[in-house]
């Protein structure tokens, strides 16, 4: 068995999770998954970030690793405001929705 | 290789069966109730004698103390939460699995 | 480093990434909540044998907050997501 | 070696968890496994000696993400739908056993 260096193994699967992230962002319906995959999106860019710091040389930078600390605790934040954003949204569904029984008009 | 060492090493290795055994039985066993017992195993015993082996080996007080604040926490973590499930499994009930049916 | 307890550790991972079948099988979503919990608690273990192998110290200060976060998901799941919000008296009712 | 197979194994378990994540038609199987990942996360942080980050996940990803995707869940798919889903699954396996 031949030895991969951590960087490239991780630095591959951090693309990996971007794409996927991505492609669940573009394609999934519910807003919920939508958050989701935004959320691998980013742990695949902070592993890639990482990576970079890690393997330029023997000495790690610390910068990116600065940087992916600052981007975890924001990725949170804006999760937060997201998901606040998505209950929003479904209980103004679920009232317009009612609405239109009510008023008889409902189209399925 | 110290006395020592050896035994602080049997210690780690006599937990790990424990979170194997904790995995099969949450893989295994049949129903809710029986899978908390299971994964109660794993919790308790297999870092106890994990974190046992480490303190045999460990050089500094303060990370002794570390280690069985570690212990300390899973435990009271893992019995409050095992009991909030199997309390709110009752509240819905779910019947517990018997062997006659 | 130590490469015995680096593989003790894979050997803890892979027992993770069996239990990872329960999530995706298990028929009610308290099965699924007590996997999450189990990988809690096997993460602590892999953290402080990763500790031992790499003679990192600093690791062990991350098992105490995994730790000490263990119980907080499962916590909410079964008051929020699971069961309705659970009154003092112990009658349940419903949100909303 | 040990070490170039732990990181693989932690490689594929966290590309297989995000696949998982995104295509489970359960949404509440999604959190749960997100919430794994956010564990396995802080395992590669570890691995990458970033033991800072790892901290951070450790608190954050898994601690407090999952708290709130749970309890969004819970407001987004309504209580009484998500009951009733969930007590018939039990109902299910109740008569299976």
């Amino acid at each position: 068995m031949t030895m991969l260096s951590p960087s490239l193994i991780y630095g591959l699967t951090g693309l990996l999770l971007f794409v996927m992230g991505l492609a669940g962002l573009l394609g999934c319906a519910e807003l919920l998954r939508k958050i989701l995959a935004t959320n691998i999106m980013a742990s695949g860019i902070f592993l890639f970030l990482i990576t970079i710091a890690h393997g330029s040389g023997t000495l790690i930078d610390p910068v990116p690793q600065a940087m992916v600390l600052t981007g975890i605790v924001v990725s949170v934040s804006s999760t937060a405001v997201a998901l606040a954003l998505a209950c929003h949204v479904q209980e103004a569904a679920r009232r317009h929705d009612l609405l239109q029984k009510k008023r008889g008009t409902v189209r399925r | 290789m110290t006395i020592v060492e050896l035994i602080g090493t049997g210690c780690v290795v006599l937990g790990i069966p424990f979170f194997l055994s904790g995995t099969i039985g949450l893989l295994r066993l049949p129903d809710i109730y029986t899978r908390l017992h299971a994964l109660t195993k794993a919790d308790n015993v297999g870092l106890g004698f994990i974190v046992l082996g480490l303190i045999i080996q460990s050089s500094s007080w303060l990370e002794v103390i570390k280690l069985l604040l570690i212990w300390f926490l899973v435990l009271m973590a893992s019995a409050t939460s095992c009991h909030l499930v199997a309390d709110a499994a009752l509240r819905k009930k779910i019947k517990p699995w018997t062997r006659e049916k | 480093m130590n490469t015995f307890y680096v593989s003790l550790a894979l050997i803890l991972l892979l027992s993770v990434a069996a239990g990872l079948l329960r999530i995706l099988r298990g028929p009610t979503a308290a099965d699924r909540m007590m996997a999450a919990q189990l990988f809690g608690t096997c993460g602590v273990a892999i953290l402080l044998l990763l500790a031992r192998g790499f003679d990192a110290l600093i690791v062990e200060d991350v098992a105490l907050v995994f730790a000490l976060l263990a119980a907080l998901s499962t916590v909410a799941f079964v008051r929020r997501a699971w069961t309705g919000k659970i009154t003092p008296k112990g009658r349940r009712h419903d949100h909303r | 070696m040990v070490v170039n197979a732990f990181d693989i194994c932690l490689c594929l378990t966290l590309a297989w968890l995000a696949w998982q994540v995104l295509r489970s038609h359960d949404l509440f199987k999604a959190v749960v496994l997100f919430i794994s990942f956010g564990m396995l996360m802080a395992l590669s942080w570890v691995r990458l000696q970033a033991p800072d980050l790892a901290l951070a996940e450790a608190a954050i990803g898994s601690g407090l993400t999952g708290a709130l995707f749970l309890s969004a869940l819970q407001r987004v798919t309504g209580n009484k739908r998500g009951e009733r889903r969930l007590d018939r699954n039990e109902e299910r396996h109740d008569k299976r056993a």
